[in-house]
C-alpha cells in the first residue's frame, strides 16, 4: 500500500475530487497547509510597516492506496493540478504498512 | 375686519393660536401693512424694526430659514366686506422657534441612524462574500462615505437642490443660515446610500481605483441630478418629475430615488464587469460562491433595519407626530418582508436560508419607501409581504436565467422592490385607484432605470476602457485584499477558501 | 369664582399657564359651560365650535390622543363660594401639541433603542454558542421580530392593552389616531424582546419549525396576557395586578413583566427539551461547551446596553426631564452589576471571566428595570451589585445543581435577577418600607413565575408531542445550521469543534 | 419706564416674547420688586408666593435648574430717567420648560451616542491586534465603562466640576435637581472614553489587575483635573485655563481635554510597559504584528464615527439649531480624514492600507473637536485632511524613529491629531488670527502635555513597582486570554499566530 | 518505530486521548482534516444556489510509537473511534526511520 | 528521499525558514496542527465551568528531501528550534518513495 501526498492549489479540490473518483478512488482526506517554495510570496502592508508573506495556502491531499493504482492516481492528480504555473505543488509516495478500517475492523486492502 | 393667513414656510404646520383672532381695523380706508402687522402679532415679534427693515432681512427663499430670521406671511384684511392680502414681515414667535428647533433635531438623529447604515451595508456587503476580500469591501464603504460626502458637498447637493438664482456648491448659501445644515446632512447620507447599493453588485472584482472613480460620479452626478427630477423642490430647485402628469411622481422616501436607481446602476455595472471567476459553470449553471460571515452579515442586516427608522421617518424632516406612524408602516412592511421570504425560499428550495431571509426584510422597507407616509396597516403589510416573496424569485431568476452575477442580491433588493414600492403606491398609497397616478409612478420608475441604467453603461464602460474596471484573473483568485490593499482581513486565522 | 383645572390627559403633564388664572363669572346663577370655557381659554382653543359639537369629536378613550383631537377638562367653578365643576371641551394649545410631538419623538427614539436590542441579543446568543449552530441562532433572532411584529400586531396588542369597547386587533381604533403609532412601537419591541429571551435558554437544540411555533404564542398570547394585568391600563386595559393590595404590584419597566416572564419561559423550555448533547457528563458533572466567538457576543452585550437607554427611560414614553434621571440609574445598576459579577467569578474561580461579567452588568440592568424610576444613587448601585453577584451563582447553582443547560444564562440574567429587582423595589423604591408593598411585589413575582412556567411548560410539551421540539441527535451534533438552514456560518474558514 | 432683563441662565438663549415689553410704574418713587415681577411677567410664573419666598426656593447655582425650580432674573427699570436694576425670582414658563425637556432629551441622546464608543473603540482595538488577545481586550473596555461610571460618580465628577460650596461625591446636591442628571450622564461618557482611549496604547501586554489600577486613577483623578481647568464653569467650577491671557483657552468638545489626555497617558503608557515581544528586530526595525480581524475594527471604526455625532454636537449640551452645523463640520473633518490619510499611504506605502484609512477618518474627528462650533466647511475640511495626513506620518515616525509600540496609533490619533486640531483654532476657528489665541491654545496643549504624560508616568510606574504592569514573557506569547482570562475567545477556530 | 495516522470523528478525541494516555501513550499530535469517503456529504444551499459539500470534518491524530506498542495503540483507536456508523475513519500505520526530541537531543524510542 | 516532519513551537517558523533557507532548503510545508505531550496545557473556566485544555498550538513543518541532506536539514531544525524549555517538539524521519514536481512532471531529486 501507499501514501500519496499531494500539495496542490486549493482551488483545484472539486475538480481533482472528481477526476480521481472516476478512476475508482473514493476515499480521501485534505488539509489546508501553507507552502513554502519557488513561488514567491508577497509584501503587505499593516499600518505603515511591510512584512513579506513566504507562506501560501496550499491544500495537502492524503490518499492511501494499493500498490497497483498509485502509478494511475500519480497521474491523475498530476494531469489535473497541472496550471503550468509555478507553485502548482508536488506529489510524494510514501510506503504504508497497514490500513484498517474502523467501522468494520477490516484491514489492508479492503479497508481503504 | 376678518384675518386669514396664508403660511410662507410649508414646515411650519404649528397653528399659531396665540396670535390668531378676529379684529377691525376702525376707519381703515387705506390698509396699512404696519398697522394690519401691529394688530395682529405682538410688538415683540418686530423687535421694534419696520416693515421694510425686516424684509431686507428676509433669507433668499423660504428654504433657508433659521430661527432668528424673519418670515413673510400673508394675512386677510376684511376692510368693510372687501378681501384684501396684506404680506406682512416679521421674526418667529417662541413656540415657531421650539418647532423649528425639533426639525432640526430630528434631522439630525434621523441623519444619523441613516449614517450607520454604511456600516450596516459593510457588515452584509462583507459577510455574504469571500474572506479574501474583506479589506477591499470595508475599503469601498469608508470611501463611498469619505468620498460621497465631498463629492455631494462640493457639486451634489448644487445639483440636485439648487434653484436658478444661487450657488448651492460647497453649500454656498446654505452655510449661512441653520436649516441648511440638517438638511443637507440627511441628503448627505442619503446619496453616500445609492454609491454604497452598487457596491454589492460588483463585489470581489472591481480595482480599488475604478471603483473611486465611479463612486466619485454617483454621488457628484447620477444620484443628485435624478434628485433634483423628482426631490428638488424639497430646497429651491424643482423637479420636472414633482409635477408628472398633473398627479406627480410620488416617491416619499426614495424606492426609486435611492433604491432603484442604486439598483439599475449596479445591474449595469455587474453586466459591465461580468460574473466573477467560478460563479458560472461552463454551461451556465449558476454556483454558489457562499459568504464566509453570515452573523456579520445579519447584524448588519439589523443595522440597516434601525437605519431604516431614519430614513424613512426622517424624510419629513419635520418634527411632528407623523413620524411614529412611518416607523410603524416601515416596520410591518420589513417584518412582512423578512416572513415572504422565508416563506417562499423555504416552500422553493426546501430550506429556510438565511440569505434570502435578510434580503427579504430589507426589500420590504424598501418597497415601503415610496408610500410609507400615506399606507394603511394592511397595506404595509401586503407591500412588504410581496417584496419578500419578490425579492427570492428576481434574485433566481437573475442569476439563473440571465445569468448576470450580483454576489449580495442588491439588483432585485433594491432595483426590483424599489420599482415594486414604486408601483404599489398607485394601489395602496391614494384614496381612490387612478389610472394616471399608476401611469405617473411608471414613468418615473422608467425614467430613472433608462437615467441610471444609461447612464452606469456609459460611466463603467468609460472606466473600463480608461483605469480599468476589473482587476487581474491572478488578483480576483488571490483575493483583492492583498492585490489592491496589500494586507489579510483575518491575520492568525487559517482561511482556507476551496472556490477560486 | 375660582377656577381649578383636573386634566382628563395623564401625559400632559406641563403647565398651562398662560391659561391659567382666576375670574368671576358675573351674576352666574347658572354656570354656562360655554360661558366657562370661554373664559379660560382664548377663543381659538375652540376653532368656533360650540362645546357638543366638539364633544362628538373627542376620542373613544383619552389615550387616543392626537394632536388634532380635542380634550375633555374638568375646570372648577366657584360660584358665589358654592364650587361647581364643569366639564370643557377644547383642542390643543400650541404647547400641548408641542408636548405632544416631544412626547412622539422620545417614545419612537426610545423604540429604535429597543429594536436593536434584538442585534445585541442575537450576537450576545450567537457568541456564546457553538458556530455550527450560528446560523440557526441569526434567523430566531430575526424571525423572533418579524414574528413579533406581526402576531403582536394581529392579536397580541389587543390582548394586553384593548378596553372592553374597542377592537386593537391589527392596530384597531389606534390606528385613526398619532399617538396609538409611537406607542404600539415602542410595545411590540418589548413584546419581541421577551420571546427573543427564551430564545438563549433552548439554544443549539430546538427544531426550527417548534422555534417558530412557540415564538407566535409567546408575542401573541402568553407575554401579552401577563402585560394585561400588570400595565393594561397604559392604554384602556385595566389590570388586576395594578391595584393589588391597595398598593398595586409595581413594575417600572419590566423586570419581571418582560425579564421574567422570558426567564421563566426559558426554563420551562429548557427542561422540557433537555440539556445539549455532551453538557453534563454521565456522573452529571457539567461540562464547557465554550461559545465561539466572546469579542462578538461582548460587542452583544454592548448593543444591549444600549438598548436599555431606550428600554426603562422611554417607558415613561413621555418628553421630560424624567428620562435623564431614569437613564443615569439604569447606567449606575450597569456599571455596578458588572463590577458585582467580575468580583464574583474572581473570587470564586480565580479568574475575572468575560461571560459572567456580561452577564453581569445585564443582569444590573434588568434588575433596576422596576425601580429605575424612584431609586436613589445607592440604591441603584446595591440593586445593580447584587444583581452581579446573584446572576454568577445562580448560573453556577443552575447548572451544577438543578443539572440545567441554559446555554446562555437567560434563565439567570432575565428570571433570576428580574425578581430580584422586583423585590428589591420593596426595600429601594419606596420611601419608607411596607410590608404590603413587599407582599404585593411577591405576590407579582409569583403570578409571574405561576403564569411563565405554567404556560411555557405546556406550550413546549405541546410542541414537543406535536411537531417536535428537539432536532435529532445526528443534526446536534453536525450543527443545527446544515440541518434546519441548508448552510454554514463560516464557509473558508475551518471550524473545528471538538465537542459533539 | 423701560425694562430690559439679564438673564441668569446661560442655557436658556431663547427670547421670552410674550413678556418682553414697556411698562411704566406710574409714580414710582420706590421701586417695590413684587410690583415690577407682577408687571413683566404673568401671575401664574410665580404661583401665588411673594419675591422672598420664591427666593429661598433657589437652587444653590444656575446651574442646578429643573423645570419646577424658580429662576433668579435681573430687569432694569427706567425710573424718570434714571436705571434701576432690579431682581426678581420666578418659576419657568411653559415655553422654557419646553426648552429645558429639549436640552434634557438631546443631551441624553448625545450621551448614548457617545457611550456606543466604548463598543467602537471595544472593535477597534480588537480587531486592530491579535486574537489571543481578544477577550482581554473586551475586558478592558467592559471595564473601563463600569470603573468610569463609579469612579466619575464617587470622586471625579466633583473634581471636575464642583464649586468651593457644595459636594458633588456620589452626584451629591446634583441629585435633588433634574439636570444634574443628563450633565453627568453626559460628562461620565466622556471621561470614560479618555480611559478607553489609553487602552490601546498598552494592548496586548498589560496586567489586567494592573490595568484596572490605571482605569481607576484616570476617571477618578487624572481625567477630571485637566478637566477642571478647562472646563470647570460648565457646571459650577471655575478652570484657570478658561481665562487664559485673556482670551482662554478654548477646547469645545475635547480635542485636547478627551483626546490628547487619553493620548499623552497612553504615550506614558506605551513607554513604560514598552513594546510587546517581537515588535521591534533586534537591529530596532519596527516588524508588523497585523490585526486579526479587519473588518471588525473598520465596524468599530464606522461605530465611533456614529459616536462622534453625539461627542461634538452634544457637547452644547443644548436642544438648538446650532446641533446640525456642529454635526455636518465633524462629518466633514472626518470624510477629509478618510481622505488625507487614503491618499498619504497610498503615495508613501504605494497600498491603500486599511488601518490608517480607519486611523485617518478618527484622526479627523479627534482634530475638528476644538473648533467644531466657529469653524466654517473651507476649515472642518482642511482640519480634516490635514488630521489624516498627519497621522500617517506620525505613526511611521513613532514606530519607526521613537521605537514606541502603539498597537492601535492612538498616541497619534489622539495625542498628536488632539493638539493639531487645539491648534487649528487659532487658525479657523477665530474671525481674524490674533497671536494671543494661537499662545493660549498653545499654553493649554502644553500644560496638557505636562499633566496628562507627568502623572501618567507616576502612575505607570507606581503600578509597575507595586502589583506590577506587565505580564510575563510566557503569558504575553501564549496570550492574554488565557493567562488573564482563562478562556479563549474563538473556540472552535483554530486561531494560528506565527508571531511571538 | 512506526507512525499511525488515524483519521477519526472530531467528538472523539477527547475520549481517544484519554483512553491512549491509559495505555502509556502520552504524545500525539492532532490535525484538523476534511475527509472524503464513504460517508455522504450534505446538499446546502445559499442565497437560492444548491450545492454539495462531500468533505466532511475529521481529526487526524498522527502517533509515533515504538514497534512494540503499535499494535496495541491501533487496537485501542479502532476500539475508542468505533461508533458502527459510515465515517468512523481509518487508521493507517507507516514505518519511521528516526525520531528526535528537540529539546534534548535524544533519539530513537527515548524521544517519543 | 526522506521526509522530515518536525513539531515545533509557531513562533518560531519565520527563524526555521530562514535558517533552512540558508543551508538550501527551498520548499516546505506547513500545518497548523496541536500536540499534546509532557508540556502540560491549562485549565480554562467558561462561565463558572472549568476544563482541561491539553492541546497546544503547534507547527508541523514536512520537508521531503534528498537523503544525504537530510542530516544536516534535521541538526539546522534541531538548533533552531530548542529554547530548553518543555514542548520543544520532535522531529521524525521517513521513507519516500517518490516525488514528482506537477508543473513539469519532474520525478525524483530534481522534483524538490
Ligand atoms: N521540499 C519540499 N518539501 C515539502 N513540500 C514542498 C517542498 N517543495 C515544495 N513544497 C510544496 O510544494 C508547493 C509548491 O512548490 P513551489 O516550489 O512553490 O512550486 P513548484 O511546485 O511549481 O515547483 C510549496 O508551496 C510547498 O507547499
Ligand atoms: N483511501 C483513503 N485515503 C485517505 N483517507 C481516507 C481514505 N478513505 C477514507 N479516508 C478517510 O476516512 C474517512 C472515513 O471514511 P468513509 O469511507 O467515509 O467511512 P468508513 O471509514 O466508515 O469507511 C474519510 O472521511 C476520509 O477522511
Ligand atoms: N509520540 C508522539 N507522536 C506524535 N507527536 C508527538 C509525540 N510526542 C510528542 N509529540 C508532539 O510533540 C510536541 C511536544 O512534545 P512534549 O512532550 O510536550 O515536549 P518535548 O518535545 O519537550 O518532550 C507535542 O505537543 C506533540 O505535538
Amino acid at each position: 500500500m501507499k501514501k500519496i501526498e499531494a500539495i496542490i492549489k486549493p482551488f483545484k479540490v472539486d475538480e481533482m475530487k472528481e477526476e480521481l473518483s472516476k478512476i475508482g478512488i473514493n476515499g480521501m482526506t485534505l488539509s489546508e497547509v501553507k507552502g513554502f517554495g519557488r513561488q514567491k510570496g508577497h509584501k503587505e502592508v499593516y499600518r505603515g510597516a511591510e512584512y513579506q508573506v513566504d507562506f501560501i495556502p496550499k491544500v495537502k491531499l492524503e490518499i492511501i492506496i494499493d500498490d497497483e493504482m498509485s502509478g494511475k492516481a500519480v497521474e491523475t492528480i498530476k494531469t489535473v493540478a497541472n496550471t503550468g504555473k509555478i507553485g502548482d505543488g508536488k506529489i510524494f509516495v510514501l510506503p504504508v504498512e497497514t490500513a484498517v478500517r474502523i467501522r468494520t475492523g477490516e484491514s489492508g486492502g479492503s479497508a481503504i | 375686519m376678518k384675518v386669514t393667513r396664508t403660511w410662507s414656510i410649508p414646515l411650519l404646520v404649528l397653528l399659531l393660536s396665540t396670535v390668531f383672532g378676529m379684529f377691525n381695523l376702525v376707519g381703515a380706508g387705506d390698509v396699512v401693512p404696519e398697522e394690519v402687522a401691529q394688530s395682529v402679532f405682538p410688538a415683540e415679534l418686530f423687535q421694534g424694526k419696520t416693515q421694510a427693515e425686516i424684509q431686507k432681512e428676509l433669507p433668499i427663499s423660504g428654504a433657508y430659514r433659521d430661527e432668528t430670521s424673519p418670515v413673510e406671511e400673508t394675512v386677510t384684511v376684511d376692510v368693510g366686506g372687501a378681501e384684501k392680502k396684506v404680506t406682512i414681515f416679521r421674526y418667529l414667535t417662541d413656540i415657531e422657534i421650539m418647532q423649528y428647533r425639533g426639525d432640526v433635531l430630528w434631522t439630525c438623529i434621523a441623519a444619523f441612524l441613516v449614517f450607520i447604515m454604511q456600516a450596516g451595508f459593510a457588515m452584509l456587503e462583507a459577510g455574504f462574500t469571500r474572506a479574501k476580500n474583506a479589506i477591499n469591501i470595508m475599503m469601498k464603504n469608508i470611501m463611498d462615505f469619505c468620498i460621497g460626502t465631498i463629492a455631494f458637498l462640493a457639486i451634489g447637493f448644487h445639483i440636485m437642490f439648487a434653484g436658478p438664482d444661487e450657488s448651492l456648491f460647497w453649500l454656498g448659501s446654505t452655510a449661512a443660515t441653520q436649516w441648511g445644515f440638517p438638511f443637507w446632512l440627511f441628503q448627505c447620507v442619503f446619496a453616500a446610500t445609492t454609491a454604497t447599493i452598487v457596491s454589492g453588485g460588483v463585489a470581489e472584482r472591481t480595482k480599488f481605483t475604478g471603483y473611486l472613480a465611479y463612486s466619485v460620479v454617483i454621488c457628484a452626478f447620477i444620484y443628485p441630478v435624478f434628485g433634483s427630477w423628482a426631490w428638488g423642490s424639497l430646497l429651491d430647485g424643482s423637479g420636472w418629475l414633482e409635477g408628472l402628469l398633473g398627479v406627480g411622481f410620488y416617491d416619499f422616501a426614495g424606492s426609486t430615488v435611492v433604491h432603484s436607481i442604486g439598483g439599475w446602476l449596479a445591474l449595469a455595472g455587474a453586466l459591465v464587469i461580468g460574473p466573477r471567476i467560478g460563479k458560472f459553470a461552463k454551461d451556465g449553471t449558476p454556483k454558489a460562491l457562499p459568504g464566509h460571515n453570515l452573523p456579520f452579515a445579519v447584524i448588519g442586516g439589523f443595522v440597516l433595519w434601525l437605519g431604516w427608522f431614519g430614513f424613512n421617518p426622517g424624510s419629513t424632516t419635520t418634527f411632528d407626530g407623523n413620524l411614529a406612524r412611518i416607523a410603524v408602516m416601515t416596520n410591518i412592511a420589513g417584518a412582512a418582508g423578512g416572513l415572504g421570504a422565508i416563506a417562499a425560499i423555504w416552500a422553493y428550495m426546501k430550506k429556510p436560508d438565511v440569505g434570502m431571509t435578510v434580503n427579504g426584510f430589507l426589500a420590504g422597507m424598501v418597497a415601503i419607501c415610496t408610500a410609507v407616509d400615506v399606507v394603511t396597516v394592511t397595506g404595509a403589510f401586503i407591500i412588504g409581504l410581496v417584496a419578500g416573496v419578490l425579492v427570492v424569485f428576481s434574485v433566481i431568476f437573475i442569476e439563473r436565467s440571465l445569468k448576470i452575477d450580483d454576489p449580495v442580491g442588491c439588483i432585485s433588493v433594491h432595483g426590483v422592490c424599489g420599482a415594486w414600492g414604486t408601483i404599489a403606491y398607485a394601489f395602496f398609497g391614494v384614496e381612490e385607484f387612478s389610472i394616471t397616478v399608476l401611469f405617473a409612478q411608471l414613468i418615473g420608475i422608467g425614467v430613472g432605470f433608462v437615467w441610471a441604467f444609461g447612464t452606469g453603461l456609459v460611466l463603467f464602460l468609460a472606466i473600463k476602457y480608461t483605469i480599468g474596471l476589473r482587476v487581474t484573473k491572478a488578483e480576483e483568485e488571490e483575493g483583492l485584499d492583498i492585490g489592491e490593499h496589500g494586507g489579510e482581513a483575518y491575520t492568525g486565522f487559517p482561511v482556507h477558501d476551496l472556490t477560486p
